[in-house]
């Protein structure tokens, strides 16, 4: 991700109190993009998802694991990394939670609101274990991150 | 996360504020409604306005809720969705699930 | 650092409009600590300006070079260490921004605010080059973290 | 950063509000104060009392100020310090180079 023009990484042990942290880095980093206030909280609330999952089935909540995010803006796209140290999943072979049979099942939601909130989202799996999850979300031209910084 | 506790003509009302997400406002959600319940009241309505985001976790408490609520012969409603709430709603189908209002009154005399 | 029970690592381009950032997760890592709000004010602080100075003076503004900052807590400190990719300098050849000589110069500030708000600080400097800042204050006995969590 | 400008009796009162920090209020404050003096103004009084954090950039840019006021022969004052400024003052040893003020009224005479 070296072309970007804003990167940002962050790494939290495997505790559900740090998914705030999280969401609020993600959220500054959206300020500064003047996207609107909508489209903001749902990128934060599909960040929240992939973090929980990194920590739940990911790390299993062993608070020794960690997990990283990759909170990056391309010329016209937000993209978010996050990566567990799990041992991965199969993502063909999950529970379609909008079946009739699973509407009343506590959990398997969590890939539902990602997809829904952001633009893409890719699962991917490291050789040495660990999932990555990649959140993609296209920005209105209209709210184009300024290039770096220059102040003195 | 603050969730407070009203009754009106045998209904009780619940009304959480802030966040029903994962560890932060889940688990209080849910042992409310079990409280609740121990307490031998059988009808809740859950007023929404004042909760700011819900995440799948927050989702899955509203859902064990109306399941735990059901299966104990009582009923959960919900009040006041607010538009993000209303949203997600939609998106997880559960709008065909649980009974909404918008207006405390018709929702309490509901319950019937 | 492996023994502590709160750890937050973030990496940050050489852009100063990203130090607010980096202040935003500090306090918010210290809001969980429920220290006095002074006391984290100041340590806010002194972040910032050992961020400012990683950027500035260590990788001088070059937007590819990377500030990294870990933020931990002990069981009865505060540790957070700023890393840059710079050059290094002589800590004991810095002038003394109290003496009357340079009491009016515009800059030469930053590292009597890091020893005036925390504890302790020192530097270091790595082999392959960057210098890291270690800055500590310890936490009042009554506003002692919690273990990492373990709801579910 | 939003720094309002007032003019008392020949005094030029800067109203900074919030950060003067690296990067956000620093050359704000430099650049307002310059203004004020190419508008051939030499009496400058910066009211703090809206500042909620000031770092050492901020501080080089007020020291920076009373010395380019100084000399082109005019004079820079400070009124109401917060607490956290009047603490930073304190530890760089510039309360003996600053005249402070808590009293508008009387900051504004003192000018002279
Ligand atoms: N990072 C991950 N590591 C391992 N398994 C995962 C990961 N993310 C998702 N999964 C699997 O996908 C399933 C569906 O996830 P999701 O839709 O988020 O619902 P939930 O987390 O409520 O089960 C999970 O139950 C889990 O089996
Ligand atoms: N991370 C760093 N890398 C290289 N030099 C540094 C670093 N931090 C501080 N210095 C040196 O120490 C000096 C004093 O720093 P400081 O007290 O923060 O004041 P200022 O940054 O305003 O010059 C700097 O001018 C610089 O020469």
């Amino acid at each position: 991700m070296a072309a970007q023009n804003s990167q940002v990484h962050l790494v939290i042990g495997s505790h559900f109190e740090d998914i705030e942290l999280v969401q609020i880095v993600v959220e500054e980093s959206l300020r500064k993009l003047e996207l609107d206030d909508e489209v903001a909280h749902s990128i934060s609330l599909a960040v929240g998802e992939a973090v929980a999952n990194a920590i739940k089935h990911g790390n299993r909540q062993n608070p020794e694991k960690r997990v990283e995010i990759d909170f990056g803006v391309d010329d016209n796209e937000v993209v978010i990394e996050v990566t567990d140290q799990g041992r991965g999943f199969d993502p063909d072979n999950v529970d379609d939670p909008l079946v009739a049979d699973n509407l009343l099942r506590p959990n398997g939601r969590g890939i539902l609101f990602m997809t829904n909130f952001m633009d893409h989202i890719d699962f991917s799996f490291k050789q040495e274990g660990g999932t990555v999850v990649t959140l993609r979300k296209r920005l209105p031209s209209a709210a184009m991150a300024p290039g770096p910084s220059e102040e003195n | 996360m603050d969730i407070g506790v009203r009754k009106e003509s045998g209904v009780t009302i619940l009304e959480p504020k802030g966040k029903i997400t994962i560890g932060v406002g889940d688990i209080a959600l849910r042992e409310k409604v079990h409280n609740v319940l121990d307490e031998g009241e059988k009808n809740i309505l859950i007023n929404l306005a004042a909760v700011t985001t819900i995440d799948s976790s927050g989702i899955g408490e509203l859902v064990s809720g109306y399941t735990t609520v059901t299966n104990r012969g009582g009923k959960l409603k919900l009040l006041h969705l607010p538009p993000k709430v209303q949203d997600i709603l939609q998106i997880t189908q559960l709008v065909t699930v649980f009974e909404v209002h918008d207006d405390e009154g018709e929702a309490v005399s509901s319950f019937g």
